[in-house]
């Protein structure tokens, strides 16, 4: 994409993972090994997977809460991957994050005024208390609260107010780019779809750039323009929303449409079953990581790592075969 | 599981180096010396304190005098003593048996009652019981441990007239229930604050317990609660237990440097008290070092323990 | 010191043995007469009659009944004899191991393993003193069956000076040349210099066996001083560290006794404990450090035991560093000396036990000098002499001089708590007087070390003796070379300096004329009364307790430990 | 249902505050009433001696052993004739000040290193734990008794060996606290908004490790009145005549059986006060218990 | 009690001290038959399940009151709410068991799993150790766990997320329980693996001819396991309802709010359709707002009939039950 905010080159983020044997090296535990992806202005990129996959290493990695262990990290052209935190500060304000837990996120100890302002007490620190106030109210607006919650600790809060605080942190530096690491999968359905609606609407509003890190494909399937699938650490399927959920081109995708639970009871149910777990990222299968629990796998999958390629216009998928055609599940097409 | 222990023995070498640096660096640099208790007698001239002094190598600087200590100490000389002239591993060897059968003794005692007191207060939690328990608990770690030795030789020993006042045994009579006869008084003591701990420990450790999914699982299955209790409750709850243990440790040892003193127990804790006001150095060194090994060890093997005892530690590292 | 009376005085407080050590004074022995009625051969039995305070004969020799505990309220740790050690140690030595002669109460020398003691009227001692040659008993054997001679004696005088040995003290001995063992009984030396206290030093020198010390590489760890082998009535049997010694009867023993089987010495390291045990009767006789003063009343009514008041050599003093301007004042020192009230601390805080003096020297002493003006608690004279001397009282009452304030630290060791009453006492009434003293005490090992010996104090609260063994020279103490941090080498630690004491003193050190010599200490008494280097307090008395029926036990106010007897101990 | 029909609605429902923390507190009855005693304690140690007849050091020879409700002293007197009670309250002051002064100071250690530690972490932080592990390897007798021979025994020397000798466990605590909030993602959110390592340290983590350390703090002056009576059982405490309720004690030691009571009060003293804190530590814990607060 | 049912529960009230956490709750439960409780965290349905079996968690003042009749296996009619402590645990495990959300706490990480198998097995049926741990391999090969014999010495923490989870189950399936209560058990599984244990259930299931009682939040999972279903709502049934009727016509706001805020992305036009929420959150149970407690987020609101008293639940038609004061005008709107 021309227009592109974020350019994410062959990140890498490895862990040390458990010693091996007496005075023995580290394990690396590879969170993330070697994703590439961009992110156009006013975008909305979800990135899905299991837990274990790797998605909130890279949101975080992205956001340089982490540094990566290798890969190039641009964001509107400058590279971030190699800054140290002075660097970093003049990004902070225009790329946030929105945690998936409401309750954790926030500081219990600070008023709504302190955590929602802190932004602005860093980054523009002339700002008189009075006007700081002012825009944490009309912030807290913005996100559906009254202004008289600032005099309130979060502890006052239910769980989709909470996450509604944690929106309003986020965009009152009005920054470009918000990763929102699994933003709704802490509340309950009819909450979510509050923050849903919010976020939906706010991007609108502000013409924000997103990272959605979510494991709800539905969720996804409702706000995305394009949807990364990430197994163990990799992208395996890349595709604009519609694409993906009506003609999945990885098989772990078609896999994990079919497990979805859909809130229908006479909707046809041809389920595609996963054998076993996930494999330990400290020990992942040889070639592509999938095939240990891939339907189609060959003795080609093993020997040689698939690398993510175009299949179609837009359509990115890491699979040796070319030749499945995958079962694009019910949903897609449910009117 | 090995590799954890030999880096937890390399942790422990740092460590016990660290102790021995700071200890002697403490010792040696507080005022007085180890010939200020023949300076007070006035029948040595201060010719033979130097003349002393420079024999023992006290007028070298201390960072010499350090490194030739553990030098020495590396290759297993623990020194003499200043005191006796006996080699200092050879005096902390005819002391040690008195302690640890005093610590030994109050912690199983301890551990007794401890456990039994907080198994109960946590089974029936909010009951008078537990609420004296915890009063209970609480006083026995407010109580000044040589006060209360005081209180026990005063009500036992002076008024009573039950237990001995203090030693470890009867000279001519050290039967086995003459021994324990001597134990129980200073046994009581030191178990005081110990019982108030594991006690206390034991209560919200069980607490936490009986409040997790697998004590519901085991009961939605039907299990009698004594089973439930014992078989699932009180062996998970014995777990950090092994830990607290280690960790008491050197408590414990404070704990018996005082008990002795008030019973006139022939243990570590006088010799050591006795050694620091004579500046014994090589003796004090020697316990300190011996002391830390144990308190090192103790952790170290409430460590192995816990993962032998806790299948979810099966392989640390 | 021993005489805090606290539960913890043990924690090997190397204090407790500051009093005592000083114990032996030098008694009226000596005396020409007296040496000479030695001399003829007046022997042992002399020693006997007066003090065995028993009903029942003493048991004929060779008969062994029974064992006696004694409680220790130090722990004896030091077994050579010749190597630094503190008093307790000698309860230890003095029964396992013989000196040459030892003192009696009357401070008469009784020949020990010497068959006489040495004088110039027997011809020992030559005329000017510089030449001693002692006659060796015959027939004396080691613990191990190895027999005693002039070697040993050789041995010991040798090691005592000789280089890397780390000896207690070479005072004395260090002026010792040209040993000759004239055969294996006869022994002579040579002195450098007249020095008549060697006498009683001697008196004090443990004879030990050649034989093992020479074959050991290095005679300061020889596994001797684990295990020492001597001549004495007992034998070394075992020791469980941190609890008790157990001593066995030497059989073979050359003298009277033992009359016991077994002598055990306990280590109970709290003075309260150790009462305690000696009440209950664990404890069959509380010997060195004694019965807490609060307890002396109690003890004496106890049914089955016996309580002796034991005078000692030691004094209570408040030692002023002179080195302090408002102390180097006389006119001060004597008006503190005024405002003590010795009675006040001896009746109250000491229920009467100790007793008040005015010499550095035990009223027992040959050279005591009774007629020393006696001390009046008297603050208006107090002040009265302050005002005088120029200290006025200042805005806050209390007093100064050309600036300097008349303010000190009153030190002594931590944990004494009869001590620390008397310097309440003395604060409360100094401060009547405008003197501002506040309490500073320290641990002893503290205390004890530079703050001590190199005059760091400014007034410390001591229990010590002032002489040279048993013989009453204190010029280690007084003389002005005696001053370390000035370059000197002995215990003035006061920084007193006085040309007419120096000249006494030198000159009393030098001859063997008892009469001359009781003349110039007569006149130093005075000296040191007017000066007050030191402000005594008190003279020690010591409550020690034994079962009635242990019979033998006799106090010697010139044996550093009662136990210096214990051969003749037997129970009725 | 669009975003602007819900604010209001999300408006309505906020959820009442639950009892405070001071209310917890208050229904852990023991540590109420306790709280209630080392007030009323700390009250009569200022207000009560100078309105008593006697002085704390006024010698009295005549009135010596007094026994407690026997004459005009209300707890007897001590072997020099001094007032029981004049010394108890004096005492209290005393100890009640060295215990809250020792536990400032080694509180100002501890959460120093613990913070530095725990934030950092690396190798000066890893050296800084290392050595609060050496330094928690000795007996406390130990390195109560060593550093007590450095110091000239004053009050103030007391409150640094108190202080120099308990502000290991503080640093543990706080180190742990603060490497466990430092994950939390509220303080991964001050990073993300560029928020600097002392805005973070300061005025995120701290105050939420503020709960265990006020508990920490409290059992501090717990432990630190103890200390110091075991420092004077040693021996090496506060000098005469300034009385503490431990040379009270230690005083008191040979007159067990002749005076019993000049042992038994200090020591209730110690004992009630210790169990006071203890208590009031207790309640605290439960009352700003981070489980209670997360929700 | 009516003939073939295996549970019957009526007017079944959970009170936490003055908490009233479960209120009035009646359903019934046949052979083979899976009830799904539905409802947000809060609503109750967790309480209402743990308090059947009276495993509520030791709160004092905890009082459960009405009645949960059990047919057992052999017939015989017990009253669980009336038991006592003795005869629930002869009844837990054997008649009716249970299998929780968390496999990772819901095991105890100190004992094989073999051993926690056949724990039930043992005191239910006497076996002995070994053909206790026989049979535990056997459940566990039925519950899909590979190599089922080895496992048996494995401890929990040595089987993943999805492994415990069958672990679990083929411990609540030891005894051949009439009735399986099943609380939020794939909440904390992914997708995937949430399959296969949905899968495995139903396969059991349709093998025991057990009644189950499931409770979820997840409405897509509803749709795929339940005959019938039951919302709750702040510790009322709110609705109940066959699957198929529930999903097409509810009645309740409520459930309808559910449904449609649930995002069901449509891929057939260029713009998704708005989400619908359900405006505010769960009243808090100790201040429940007069009258129905939905009515402040309802749409349907109507003063002074839904704020003054709380709807009874209603019959709308056979099979149908609705607590709303307005379900007819909510039914003719939609």
């Amino acid at each position: 994409m021309s227009d592109s905010l974020l350019a994410v080159r062959d990140l890498r983020k490895y862990f040390p993972g458990p010693r091996q044997g007496i005075l023995g090296k580290h394990a690396t535990l590879k969170a993330v090994d070697g994703v590439s992806f961009d992110l156009a202005r006013g975008e909305v990129l979800s990135l899905v997977g299991e837990s274990g996959s790797g998605k909130s290493t890279v949101g975080r990695t992205v956001l340089r809460l982490d540094k990566p262990t290798d890969g190039s990290i641009r964001f509107d052209g400058q590279e971030l991957a190699g800054l140290d935190d002075r660097g970093l500060r003049p990004f902070r304000r225009r790329m946030q994050l929105v945690f998936q837990d409401p309750y954790s996120s926030l500081n219990p100890k600070m008023r709504v005024e302190d955590i929602v302002g802190a932004p602005l007490e860093i980054h523009e620190p002339s700002l008189s208390r009075d006007a700081r106030r002012q825009k944490v109210e009309d912030m807290l607006g913005l996100v559906g609260l009254l202004p008289s919650h600032a005099e309130r600790y979060p502890h006052q809060f239910s769980g989709g107010q909470r996450q509604r605080l944690g929106i309003a942190r986020a965009l009152i530096t009005h920054p470009e780019l918000v990763v929102a690491d699994e933003p709704v999968s802490a509340l309950d359905v009819s909450v979510q779809a509050q923050v849903v609606t919010l976020m939906l609407a706010l991007r609108r509003q502000l013409g924000l750039t997103i990272l959605f890190i979510s494991h709800d494909l539905a969720v996804v399937g409702y706000l995305s323009d394009r949807v990364a699938v990430m197994y163990l650490g990799r992208l395996v399927e890349l595709a604009p929303t519609r694409a993906l959920f009506t003609s999945p081109r990885h098989p772990y995708t078609e896999a994990l449409l079919s497990a979805m639970p859909v809130p229908d009871p006479d909707a046809p149910r041809r389920r595609i079953t996963l054998a076993g777990d996930m494999p330990s990222p400290l020990d992942p299968p040889s070639g592509c990581a999938f095939r240990s629990r891939c339907r189609y796998a060959e003795a080609a999958c093993a020997a040689t790592r698939p690398e993510l390629r175009e299949v179609a216009p837009g359509h990115f998928k890491a699979c040796l075969r070319d030749d499945l055609s995958l079962i694009a599940p019910s949903m897609g097409v449910a009117a | 599981m090995s590799g954890y222990v030999v880096r937890r023995l390399g942790q422990s070498l740092v460590l016990l180096l660290m102790v021995s640096m700071i200890g002697f660096a403490i010792l040696h640099l507080a005022p007085g010396g180890p010939l200020s208790q023949f300076a007070a007698g006035g029948d040595m001239t201060q010719e033979d304190l130097d003349r002393i002094a420079k024999e023992l190598g006290l007028d070298r600087p201390l960072p010499v005098q350090y490194v030739e200590w553990l030098w020495r100490m590396l290759q297993g000389d623990w020194g003499r003593s200043y005191r006796d002239q006996q080699p200092v591993l050879q005096i902390i060897g005819s002391h040690i048996g008195a302690t640890l059968e005093l610590m030994l003794t109050s912690t199983l005692v301890a551990m007794m009652i401890g456990a039994w007191v907080g198994i109960l207060g946590a089974i029936r939690r909010y009951s008078i019981f537990d609420s004296l328990a915890t009063i209970g608990a609480m006083v026995a770690l407010s109580i000044p441990t040589f006060w209360f030795g005081l209180v026990v030789i005063y009500v036992f020993s002076v008024g009573l007239e039950w237990l001995p006042a203090g030693n470890r045994y009867t000279i001519g009579d050290e039967s086995l229930l003459d021994r324990l006869h001597h134990l129980i008084g200073p046994c009581m003591v030191l178990a005081l604050v110990s019982t108030a701990v594991w006690s206390r420990y034991m209560r919200s450790s069980m607490l936490d317990v009986i409040n997790q999914d697998y004590i519901r699982t085991a009961r939605s299955k039907g299990l009698p609660e004594r089973r439930i209790l014992l078989n699932h409750a009180v062996r998970n709850a014995l777990l950090p237990m092994i830990t607290i243990t280690g960790l008491h440790l050197p408590a414990l040892l404070s704990g018996a440097l005082v008990t002795e003193t008030v019973f006139t127990w022939p243990g570590m804790g006088r010799l050591f008290l006795d050694s620091i006001s004579y500046r014994d150095y090589p003796v004090v060194m020697g316990i300190l070092v011996f002391t830390s090994v144990m308190v090192l060890a103790g952790s170290l093997i409430a460590d192995l323990l816990y993962s032998v005892a806790d299948p979810r530690m099966g392989a640390p590292g | 010191m021993g005489h805090g009376v606290r539960w913890l005085e043990r924690k090997g407080d190397p204090s407790m043995n500051d009093h005592s050590t000083d114990r032996i004074l030098a008694a009226p022995a000596l005396r020409r007469r007296a040496l000479l009625a030695l001399g003829a051969g007046a022997g042992l039995a002399a020693a006997a009659p007066g003090f065995a305070p028993s009903a029942k004969a003493q048991p004929a020799q060779g008969m062994r009944k029974g064992q006696v505990v004694v409680g220790l309220s130090q722990e004896p740790t030091a077994f050579n004899p010749l190597m630094p050690g503190i008093e307790v140690d000698e309860t230890i030595w003095m029964n396992v191991f013989d000196t040459l002669w030892y003192p009696m109460p009357d401070g008469s020398l009784v020949p020990s393993l010497a068959t006489e003691v040495p004088s110039t009227g027997n011809g020992g001692i030559s005329a000017d003193g510089l030449r001693w040659r002692v006659k060796l008993r015959p027939g004396v054997t080691w613990h191990d069956g190895t027999a005693f001679t002039a070697e040993d004696v050789k041995y010991t005088l040798e090691l005592i000076v000789a280089p890397g040995f780390k000896s207690r003290t070479r005072l004395g001995h260090a002026l010792v040349r040209d040993i000759e063992v004239l055969g294996p009984h006869e022994i002579a030396w040579r002195m450098e210099s007249a020095f008549a206290p060697y006498l009683a030093f001697l008196s004090n020198t443990y004879i030990v066996p050649k034989h093992l010390l020479a074959a050991a590489s290095d005679p300061n760890t020889a596994p001797f001083n684990g295990a020492p082998v001597g001549t004495g009535a007992f034998r070394w049997d075992r020791r469980v560290p941190g609890d008790h010694i157990q001593l066995a009867a030497n059989e073979k023993y050359f003298g009277k006794g033992p009359f016991l089987e077994r002598a055990i010495l306990k280590y109970v390291p709290d003075m309260t404990a150790l009462y305690a045990q000696f009440r209950t009767g664990q404890v069959d006789a509380i010997i060195g450090t004694g019965i807490p003063a609060n307890f002396v009343a109690e003890a004496e009514k106890l049914p089955g035991k016996r309580i002796s008041k034991v005078s000692s050599g030691s004094l209570e003093v408040l030692m002023p560093n002179l080195g302090q301007p408002a102390l180097s004042d006389k006119a001060v020192r004597q008006a503190l000396y005024a405002g003590i009230n010795k009675k006040g601390i001896i009746d109250v805080i000491f229920y009467g036990l100790h007793k008040p003096t005015e010499s550095f020297a035990p009223q027992e002493s040959w050279v005591y000098n009774a007629d020393l003006p006696a001390h009046r608690f008297d603050l208006a004279a107090a002040n009265a002499m302050l005002d005088k001397a120029g200290w006025a009282r200042g805005a806050n009452g209390l007093r100064a001089k050309d600036g300097v304030p008349l303010a000190f630290d009153i030190s002594t060791t931590t944990g004494n708590a009869l001590r620390e009453q008397s310097q309440q006492l003395l604060l409360q009434d100094w401060s009547k007087m405008g003197v501002a003293a506040k309490v500073n005490n320290m641990p002893a090992a503290v205390i004890w070390g530079e703050f001590y010996v190199r005059s760091k104090f400014q007034t410390l609260l001591v229990g010590t003796g002032f002489r040279s063994g048993i013989d009453p020279d204190p010029s280690n103490r007084f003389a002005s070379n005696a001053i370390p941090v000035k370059g000197g080498s002995g215990g003035n630690y006061m920084q007193w300096e006085n040309a007419e004491a120096d000249r006494i003193m030198v000159e009393a050190q030098a001859t063997f004329d008892t009469a001359r010599r009781k003349a110039l200490y007569l006149r130093l008494q005075e000296i040191v009364r007017d000066e007050l280097p030191i402000l005594p307090i008190y003279q020690y008395v010591t409550a020690e307790g034994t079962k009635s029926n242990l019979m033998g036990y006799a106090p010697n106010i010139n044996a550093r430990q009662n136990t210096w007897n214990m051969r003749e101990w037997y129970w009725a | 249902m669009s975003t602007s029909a819900s604010p209001v609605a999300a408006a309505q429902v906020i959820r009442p505050r639950g009892p405070s923390a001071f209310r917890r507190f208050a229904r852990h009855r023991l540590a109420a009433l306790s709280l209630v005693l080392i007030l009323s304690l700390t009250l009569a140690c200022i207000i009560v001696p100078p309105l008593l007849p006697f002085s704390d050091t006024e010698i009295d020879i005549m009135q010596r052993f007094a026994g407690p409700f026997t004459g005009p002293h209300l707890l007897g007197t001590d072997p020099l004739g001094r007032d029981t009670l004049a010394r108890l309250l004096m005492a209290g002051r005393i100890s009640l000040s060295v215990g809250f002064s020792a536990m400032a100071i080694s509180m100002v250690i501890g959460i120093a290193v613990g913070l530095y530690a725990g934030f950092y972490g690396g190798r000066i932080g890893a050296i800084l734990m290392r050595f609060v592990d050496a330094m928690l390897c000795f007996p406390s007798i130990f390195l109560l008794l060593a550093i007590s021979a450095f110091l000239q025994p004053s009050v103030g020397s007391i409150i640094m060996l108190i202080a120099a000798t308990s502000w290991m466990e503080v640093a543990r605590l706080v180190e742990a606290q603060i490497r466990a909030l430092r994950a939390r993602d509220f303080a991964v959110a001050a990073r993300a908004i560029g928020a600097n390592d002392r805005r973070v340290m300061f005025r995120e983590l701290l105050p939420n490790a503020v709960a265990p350390i006020v508990v920490a703090a409290t059992l501090n002056v717990a432990h630190a009145i103890l200390a110091e009576s075991y420092i004077s059982f040693l021996g090496y405490g506060i000098q005469p005549p300034t009385p503490s309720w431990g040379n009270m004690l230690e005083n008191a030691q040979s007159y067990l059986t002749s005076a019993p009571w000049l042992a038994i009060i200090p020591g209730a003293a110690i004992t009630l006060a210790v169990t006071g804190f203890n208590f009031i530590g207790d309640g605290l814990r439960d009352a700003l218990d981070p489980r209670q607060e997360a929700r | 009690m009516e003939d073939g049912t295996v549970l019957d529960v009526r007017n079944f009230s959970v009170n936490f001290g003055i908490l009233p956490a479960v209120r009035d709750v009646s359903f019934t439960l046949r052979p083979g038959e899976t009830l799904a409780l539905v409802g947000e965290s809060g609503s109750g349905k967790s309480v209402t399940s743990l308090g059947i079996l009276k495993l509520t968690p030791p709160v004092p003042f905890c009082r459960i009151e009405g009645q949960a009749l059990l047919r057992t296996r052999k017939g015989a009619v017990v009253d669980l709410v009336q038991a006592s402590a003795e005869e629930m645990r002869g009844l837990r495990g054997r008649e009716a068991a249970m299998i929780f959300q968390e496999p990772m706490t819901s095991l105890n990480p100190v004992h094989p799993v073999g051993a926690q198998v056949g724990e039930a097995l043992r005191f239910h049926q006497g076996l002995s150790k070994r053909a206790a741990l026989a049979q535990a391999a056997e459940l566990l090969d039925l519950v899909g766990i590979p190599d089922a014999r080895r496992r048996l010495g494995a401890f929990p923490h040595e089987l993943s997320g999805g492994m415990r989870q069958r672990v679990m189950i083929a411990l609540a399936l030891a005894c051949e329980p009439v009735l399986l209560i099943a609380d939020e058990p794939t909440t904390a599984l992914d997708v995937t693996i949430q399959a296969q244990i949905l899968e495995l259930l139903q396969r059991l299931q349709q093998k025991t001819r057990m009644a189950v009682l499931f409770i979820t939040h997840n409405l897509g999972v509803v749709a795929e396991i339940a005959d019938r279903v039951m919302v709750m709502y702040a510790g009322r049934v709110v609705e109940q309802a066959p699957v198929r009727r529930l999903f097409h016509a509810p009645l309740m706001p409520y459930t309808r709010g559910l449904l449609r805020s649930v995002p069901r992305p449509d891929f057939s036009g260029a713009e998704q359709p708005p989400l619908e929420a359900i405006p505010g959150s769960v009243p808090d149970p100790l201040a429940p707002p007069p009258g129905c407690s939905f009515s402040p987020r309802c749409g349907h609101f109507s003063p002074g009939l839904c704020d003054s008293v709380a709807p009874p639940l209603t019959h709308a038609e056979p099979g149908h039950l609705v607590r709303c004061a307005r379900w007819a005008d909510v039914a003719g709107a939609a």
